[in-house]
């Protein structure tokens, strides 16, 4: 196992998963969809997963793993709370789009 | 730990309760669950345990808050009979999730393990997204849920990369192992940035400057109850979290990190109390003081090693005081739509009671003897002068003097103007709610000894 | 024993206001006025019997009753002090009270207050009382502020017309400005000597021990200031002629024979002090003369009877101060008497014209009283010929030891002096020779009524007029009993009895002649060519001036009175107006920024979460990039 | 038996008064108001028998507060005038209709009670916090049962409340940052703390600021007047008469001994401030149409004048300033009141609207009259002893101070002489005047009354307040 990191080194894995965290901020930031808007806060868990199962590689040690599952879990829950909410919005003003929600404001 | 099993299996009953068609009975066993809770928590105080190879950590700091925390649970859930009373099916449901809310708080202040942190977090944060949206048919309601699900789910992405740099660093998720670990060997930098990462992600829980903006639009647009939730109970747990993280975590306070908390602070302070004063809607009001509250409280991080008691009392100060306000906001704002101040109108008339409530729940906020409030800001400043932040304590004065003038736009409203509207009906629990949380109030206010000596 | 009389010295009269403030309706006129005289009479036989004590044993009696101020560096006792001077005071000041009392039981009888106004006499006489008898320079204060409070009262007795109130008003004010001086004066002498207390500083001061040219000279200043306020000297002068919207009797205790003195009392009481300020001595005497000599112009061409009397009384207190300035003392308290008696009588004999007239006061409107009212005719002529200082009358012996002394120290001082009795002549036989002479100028039914006033009115004068005569037995040059009487109480003074000289003669002669010549030419213009003063509008020239006293008090209208009220319009619509708006200014900045504020809190989820980005960014940057 | 007591009849007073319901409240009240200055002299006769009255109980123990009250001269001669002055103003109040009665008079008397415990309290923090406890019942009595448009009147009150607290925070600031020194709040060791010249300065100046707006020191006075003119005129008795001084007496016990060097070095601005005071007040008063705003004015003209006794930091300006307090207070309640009986007849506070007053009611005229020359200082009233002593004071420390700030004498008499003309006497004005009722009498009877005998004889209160006084003149000249 060891000679994968050793061949690609640990900090390759934190650069890319950086990246993918901030395309995934990037996408929260500059898309207006709702539902793209949750992929990418998707991407940004995932990019987190990525790096979690690369640092218990490198550190020898399961709790990593282990703890990306919960975060999987815990996202898997958020989504579903998400699209509910989602769903509810679409019901009352018939669309998705987060820059429709402005009545709260000043 | 038993602690946070009685409150979930509190909750799984609540639902069975349900099932077996008990609705009546929910809110009684519940509080009566809550107070015995709340007696097995003390029972713990002074003893320092550990359970599950130090998932959960319990020792005074989580016991106390843990009791507060189900204390004012026991208040918001008392409140909920006459809140709910008009959709009655849903009631296990609200209840029930406001006690997985608390399990999670607990979870919260007593988490000897990253992974527990970050579970406690999650599951108080998806509660309140549930909660903030429960008012199906409301725009507002939706809108709120939809906003606070969006940037609570982003934070929760940056405390989860901030947990994960520190487990790269540290290779452990146990706060017990990665304290000893960063005084030994030169850490590499992730671990700050992890750090600083989940404190800034605590730091949007508690709505400090700048990352506050979701707070006023969700509190507005949040059922009042649930805004009673997340500006007493959220923001207590979220600050004492930071509080604890940054204890357990020993990221030795760097002056330049402590410079960032001062100008935080000072932000949080002074933007929520210039917003405040022209607000019309009580509960954003209340909003924008919270933020202000939240800027004091941070003050107590200058202060890590000894200002474990003061933050206790300026949470209980604070958190009875708004659980109190919100009794009252409650029941004048029931049947209306909004929360305008104009409902507030010849309060001091209708209903003398309740206006001296609110009257001394925002003298308390504003820090006004001999309400406990005075005494939390009192503790406060007093530590923060010690710890060398004149400056800060004097910025804060001059806030507090900012922040007098909202709280006596509703004090002026209730008893300076004519009433517009007769209010009918006396809800026993607000009353007894509004009542009693002011006189804890008032009565830390005469003993502070009470709280301060609990740490 | 001397405790309790002196107690019932000063507190008969108080018992007397008491009595008349409370219960002076349900009394009666004739009784509460009774009442006050009564009680002015017992103050005066007890001051009769202290004075032939002290005339024997010469022993000053001092009695103290309680402390009263507590002051860092010297105390206060409540105590009076009856010594030469202050019995002497006493005589004349209960005396003529008494007297004056008497007449107004008459003259006031048709008023329906008449018991308010026998208690503030009796408050009046009171004061006055303590003002004499005070054993320091502070129970002086009291009788001093009080005797002020019972002129304002009195003046404004007939409350209902705001002119008089006015009156009032303005003499409390200009003498609240002397008092200030009085008040300074007192600080410093405490400050510096340690004690207020009359007898201790005297001793202090004659033991020599105490020189402290600076703080007495300023002292002497701040006191002499409180003095003209009181007596009304230049510049303070001015309310005296008012005052006379009071009535008669009040003018005549109070604006003439009493209260009016008690500047010369004072100075007289620290002599001592002012020995020392010699600069301060020159400044009062010079003051004195001109204030005669203004006082008296005014007087030649005013038509108001009372008017007249007023401004001569203010010259001849200014007589006083220049005496005083010449250090002669005794001198100016001899002028003091007789002037008390003979102006104190031409002020109660106007008030029987008056009376007799219905309140007509305007001498054009008078003339040939002569037959219809034969006592007041003679008393007043008396008096006259006594105030012009011719002799043997009581006015003549005062006025010339005044001059004599003058002479001898500025003789330009005394060329003033003598024009100003010279004037006084004329003026006061202008107004005799108006009122009583040729025919009656009034209305036909005031004709119809002429007649003597009641013999509560004839007595007093008649007495009045025989003290006027004889008085000036009392100081004759050579052998002066007076003189004889205070020469203890000036104990470092060998006093200067002229001696009857040549010049002495000499300045009589000039006296007397210029007296006649003022009276004559009173009789050429108002007998022989039988002239009356024409209407106000016909007024030129000079004559214009006087009659409105140079203009005196419209200067100080124009520039104390309006620019004070100036200012304090000023800060009331702006300065006020403008601190309020700064404290304001505040709230309002707040509030302007909350409304800014609250445009950042767009509602747009975007723009949040943008923001959390860069305050996210911010954080890292700053703790990890620099 | 202790001081603490006091505070309980007081309390007590309040919370019964509450209960007691409207009809009974104000009888009620006055009870307690008279049964607490009874109490307050049979201390008294205690205290002079030499009895120690002082109670310190631990109350907090993070940081130190103690519950300590302390009951020197000073103090008594303070509670003297609270206790003096909270029934009379009890009383005056019966003749007018005043609506929920209970919370009325029980916030007078829990004012009463702040007021007594700010002049008891020997521990800086309880002492802060009767301080601010004093603020709220004033705040309200004068927002609700106030006169005039409502929205100028919450304008003026709020201003008022913001001001003042505002001033005492930085008080609170100062005495948090002294408790950082001395690791108490306890007088005693702040007296004994030895600060460096600039810590001193910024306590001063701390401390300056809370009392400057509570006394009130001109520029800091915009609140005054219109407070004044707002408040039901028993707010503005309890402010002018009795909550002022707290300012005062804070500035003799609290500023000027914590921080001496400062108080020294800087004394002849503040000096100066207090007498720019007295001219401007007295200036502004001249032509002020409304009478409460007149007296509002006269009234900042006195204290001032006292300020600037109590900042020539010497004895006689202490003592003065001190008899001056209770005298201004008497004085200005009984002007405030004379006003008040006015308003009850005439409903109008426009001089200009008054006049022939004497006419129709002689004993009212003649009251008023005593009190108007009483406050113009005539001799032989109390204001005189207190007025002599502090231009005394003043005169030691320049001879200029004493006679500008004697100008008061001058155009006092001026204003109240006009104020007086144009309200009393001319002719009558066609309404009907009726004489004072019993009540009202007793009330001006009292006050009068009390003025003239400490006039002649004011031995009892100097020897009371002499010696703690001294006391306080040592500490600041260590």
């Amino acid at each position: 196992m060891d000679n994968v990191l050793n061949q690609i080194g640990i900090e390759n894995y934190i650069f890319l998963s950086v990246i993918l965290f901030s395309i995934g901020v990037f996408g929260v930031l500059y898309r207006r969809n709702a539902i793209i808007v949750f992929m990418s806060i998707e991407i940004m868990l995932n990019a987190v997963n990525l790096l979690f199962v690369a640092f218990s590689t490198y550190h020898q040690d399961a709790n990593g793993q282990v703890f990306v599952f919960f975060s999987m879990a815990v996202a898997a829950a958020e989504v579903a709370v998400g699209l509910a909410i989602l769903v509810a919005v679409f019901r009352n003003i018939g669309s998705i789009d987060v820059a429709n929600l402005k009545n709260l404001k000043g | 730990m038993t602690t946070l099993i009685a409150i979930t299996g509190l909750g799984v009953l609540c639902l069975i309760f349900e099932i077996f068609n008990l609705r009546k009975g929910i809110i009684p066993v519940t509080i009566i669950g809550l107070l015995a809770t709340l007696g097995l928590t003390m029972s713990e105080y002074g003893t320092e345990a550990s359970y599950y190879n130090n998932m959960i950590v319990v020792n005074n700091f989580s016991v106390t808050f843990s009791s507060l925390f189900i204390v004012l649970t026991t208040f918001i859930v008392a409140m909920s009979h006459n809140f709910y009373s008009n959709h009655p099916t849903k009631i296990s449901d609200f209840i029930s999730i406001k006690l997985f809310i608390l399990a999670g708080a607990i979870a919260m202040v007593s988490f000897g393990n990253l992974a527990m942190y970050f579970l406690g977090i999650e599951i108080l944060s998806i509660g309140l997204y549930v909660m903030a949206a429960s008012e199906r048919l409301s725009i507002r309601s939706n809108e709120a849920g939809m906003k606070y699900f969006l940037m609570g789910a982003f934070a929760s992405g940056i405390i989860l990369f901030g947990i994960c740099l520190v487990y790269g660093a540290m290779g452990s998720f146990d706060v017990a192992e990665i304290a000893s670990l960063s005084r030994s060997a030169e850490l590499p930098a992730w671990f700050f940035i992890g750090v600083i990462m989940i404190v800034i992600g605590m730091l949007f829980k508690v709505a400090a400057v700048p990352f506050h903006f979701w707070a006023p639009d969700v509190y507005e647009g949040s059922p009042t109850l649930t805004t009673a939730t997340m500006s007493t109970l959220v923001k207590v747990v979220a600050m004492a979290t930071l509080f604890k993280l940054l204890v357990v975590l020993n990221a030795e306070m760097s002056y330049a990190f402590q410079m960032i908390i001062v100008v935080l602070s000072i932000a949080s302070m002074t933007v929520g109390n210039i917003m405040a004063l022209r607000q019309v809607n009580v509960k954003r009001m209340l909003a924008f003081s919270g933020i202000s509250h939240a800027g004091f409280m941070l003050m107590t991080l200058l202060s890590l090693s000894t200002a474990a008691g003061t933050l206790l009392y300026y949470a209980t100060a604070y958190s009875l005081a708004g659980i109190a306000a919100f009794a009252v906001i409650l029941y004048v704002c029931g049947k209306n739509e909004n929360e305008d101040i104009v409902n507030f109108h010849g309060l001091g008339k209708t209903n003398p009671v309740l206006a001296a409530v609110l009257t001394g729940a925002l003298l308390s906020m504003g820090g006004i003897p001999i309400f406990s409030g005075f005494f939390a800001k009192l503790f406060l400043f007093s530590d923060t002068i010690s710890a060398g932040y004149l400056f800060l304590v004097i910025i804060a004065v001059i806030n507090s003097i900012i922040s007098i003038g909202y709280y006596f736009k509703l004090i002026l409203a209730m008893y300076g103007k004519e009433p517009n509207e007769e209010r009918t009906g006396t809800p026993v629990l607000y009353y007894a709610v509004a009542v009693i949380a002011i006189l804890l109030n008032i009565a830390i206010g005469f003993f502070p000894s009470l709280i301060m000596d609990l740490m | 024993m001397d405790t309790t009389l002196a107690l019932v010295l000063i507190l008969a009269p108080l018992f007397g206001f008491l009595l008349n403030i409370f219960f002076g309706k349900q009394l009666g006129k004739t009784l509460s006025g009774a009442i006050g005289t009564l009680t002015v009479i017992v103050s005066f036989a007890v001051t009769l019997y202290f004075f032939l004590n002290i005339t024997e044993t010469n022993q000053a009696i001092q009695v103290k009753l309680f402390d009263w101020i507590a002051i860092s560096n010297f105390k206060v006792d409540f105590g009076f002090l009856l010594d030469h001077l202050s019995l002497l005071w006493l005589m004349f000041v209960t005396g003529i009270g008494a007297l004056i009392h008497l007449y107004s039981i008459s003259y006031m009888h048709d008023d329906e207050n008449m018991h308010k106004f026998f208690a503030y006499l009796n408050l009046f006489v009171f004061f006055m009382i303590s003002l004499v008898i005070g054993s320091n320079l502070l129970i002086m204060f009291i009788g001093w502020e009080g005797v002020g409070l019972c002129s304002y009262l009195l003046i404004g007795f007939w409350y209902k017309n705001q002119d008089f109130n006015d009156a009032a008003k303005k003499a409390f004010i200009m003498n609240r400005i002397g008092d200030l001086g009085l008040l300074v004066g007192i600080f410093i002498v405490g400050f510096v000597f340690k004690t207020i207390d009359f007898a201790e500083l005297k001793t202090i001061v004659l033991e020599g021990t105490m020189n402290n040219e600076m703080w007495i000279t300023i002292a002497a200043i701040a006191l002499f200031i409180g003095a003209a306020g009181k007596s009304a000297q230049i510049p303070l002068y001015t309310w005296l002629p008012d005052a006379m919207a009071g009535p008669t009797p009040v003018s005549a205790l109070i604006h003439a024979a009493t209260m009016v003195t008690a500047g010369i009392f004072m100075i007289t009481r620290l002599y001592f002090l002012f020995d020392l300020a010699p600069l301060v001595q020159e400044a009062i005497a010079v003051i004195g003369a001109i204030t005669s000599l203004v006082a008296a112009t005014i007087a030649l061409v005013q038509t108001d009877i009372k008017k007249v009397l007023a401004y001569s009384t203010v010259s001849q207190l200014g007589l006083m101060f220049l005496a005083l300035g010449m250090g002669a003392y005794e001198v100016a308290v001899f002028h003091v008497i007789t002037h008390a008696f003979f102006k104190a009588c031409l002020f109660l004999g106007s008030g029987s014209v008056i009376h007799a007239l219905h309140n007509e006061q305007d001498m054009r409107k008078m003339g040939g009283l002569r037959k219809a009212m034969p006592i007041t005719f003679i008393t007043m002529l008396l008096s006259s010929l006594a105030i012009s200082g011719i002799f043997p009358l009581a006015g003549f012996w005062s006025k010339d030891e005044i001059l004599m002394t003058a002479f001898h120290g500025n003789p330009v001082l005394w060329v003033i002096g003598s024009l100003a009795s010279i004037f006084t002549a004329f003026y006061m036989f202008r107004l005799m020779f108006l009122t009583f002479f040729n025919d009656f100028r009034g209305t036909e039914e005031q004709k119809k009524y002429l007649h003597e006033s009641p013999a509560l009115i004839t007595f007093p004068l008649i007495i009045l007029a025989i003290l006027a005569t004889v008085g000036g037995l009392i100081s004759l040059p050579g052998n002066s009993w007076l003189n004889h009487y205070l020469a203890p109480f000036f104990p470092n003074k060998e006093h200067i009895a002229h001696a009857l000289g040549q010049t002495e003669y000499i300045l009589m002669a000039i006296a007397t002649v210029g007296a006649l010549v003022g009276i004559g030419f009173a009789y050429a213009k108002y007998i022989k060519q039988n002239q009356v003063p024409g209407a106000d509008a016909t007024f030129t020239g000079m004559s214009k001036v006087l009659y409105n006293k140079y203009y005196v008090d419209e200067i100080y209208d124009k520039v104390i009175v309006n620019s004070i009220n100036g200012w304090s319009n000023f800060f009331r619509d702006y300065v006020e107006v403008g601190l309020s708006a700064f404290v304001f200014g505040f709230g309002k900045a707040a509030n302007e920024l909350s409304f800014q504020g609250k445009k950042l809190q767009n509602g747009s989820i975007g723009f949040y979460l943008f923001m959390f980005v860069i305050g996210f960014c911010a954080i890292i940057t700053y703790l990890f990039i620099v | 038996m202790d001081i603490s007591f006091l505070l309980i009849i007081l309390l007590v007073g309040a919370l019964v008064t509450f209960l007691a319901g409207d009809k009974m409240a104000s009888k009620v009240a006055l009870f307690f108001g008279l049964v607490s200055l009874g109490f307050t002299l049979y201390l008294l006769s205690l205290f002079n028998a030499g009895q120690n009255l002082d109670v310190t109980m631990a109350w907090i123990t993070k940081p130190v507060i103690s519950f300590s009250l302390k009951a020197d001269g000073l103090a008594f001669a303070m509670l003297l005038l609270n206790g003096i002055l909270t029934p009379i103003i009890i009383l005056s109040s019966f003749g007018n209709e005043v609506k929920n009665a209970k919370n009325f008079y029980a916030l007078i008397l829990f004012m009463s009670f702040a007021m007594a415990g700010t002049f008891l309290a020997s521990d800086g923090l309880l002492y802060y916090i009767f301080w601010e406890l004093a603020l709220i019942p004033i705040y309200f009595i004068a927002l609700i049962w106030g006169n005039g448009d409502a929205e100028e009147r919450k304008k003026a009150v709020v201003k008022f409340f913001i001001y003042t607290l505002a001033g005492s925070l930085f008080m609170l600031t100062a005495f948090i940052y002294l408790y950082g020194k001395a690791g108490s709040f306890q007088l005693e060791a702040l007296y004994n703390l030895d600060l460096s010249a600039d810590e001193q300065l910024w306590i001063f100046l701390a401390f300056f600021f809370a009392y400057a707006v509570k006394i009130p020191l001109i520029p800091f006075h915009t609140w005054q007047a219109n407070v004044y003119q707002k408040a039901p005129t028993v707010g503005t008795m309890l402010l002018s008469g009795i909550m002022l001084k707290m300012g005062l007496y804070s500035v003799i016990r609290w500023q000027l001994p914590i921080a001496p060097m400062a108080a020294k070095e800087y004394m002849n601005i503040f000096i100066g401030l207090g007498i720019a005071g007295v001219i401007y007040g007295s200036i502004v008063a001249l032509r002020q149409k409304d009478i409460k705003k007149l007296l509002a004015y006269s009234s900042l003209a006195h204290v001032g004048l006292i300020a600037a006794g109590t900042y020539a930091l010497n004895l006689d300006g202490f003592r003065g300033a001190v008899l001056q307090m209770m005298a201004h207070g008497f004085v200005v309640v009984g002007l405030f009141f004379a006003a008040e009986i006015i308003y009850r007849r005439l409903d109008t506070r426009i001089i200009s609207e008054m006049g022939g007053i004497r006419i129709q009611a002689p004993a009212f005229a003649s009251m008023f009259m005593i009190l108007v020359f009483a406050s113009i200082s005539l001799p032989s009233t109390f204001n005189f002893i207190g007025e002599f002593t502090v231009l005394y004071g003043l005169f030691q420390v320049d001879m200029w101070f004493a006679i500008i700030g004697g100008m008061t004498i001058i155009l006092g008499a001026y204003y109240m002489l006009k104020l007086y003309q144009h309200s009393m006497l001319g002719e009558t004005n066609t309404k009907i005047f009726k004489d004072v009722t019993f009540s009202e009498g007793l009330v001006l009877v009292s006050i009068i009354g009390l003025i003239m005998f400490f006039g002649f004889y004011p031995k009892p209160l100097t020897d009371l307040i002499t010696p703690s006084l001294e006391t306080i003149l040592l500490q600041i000249n260590r």
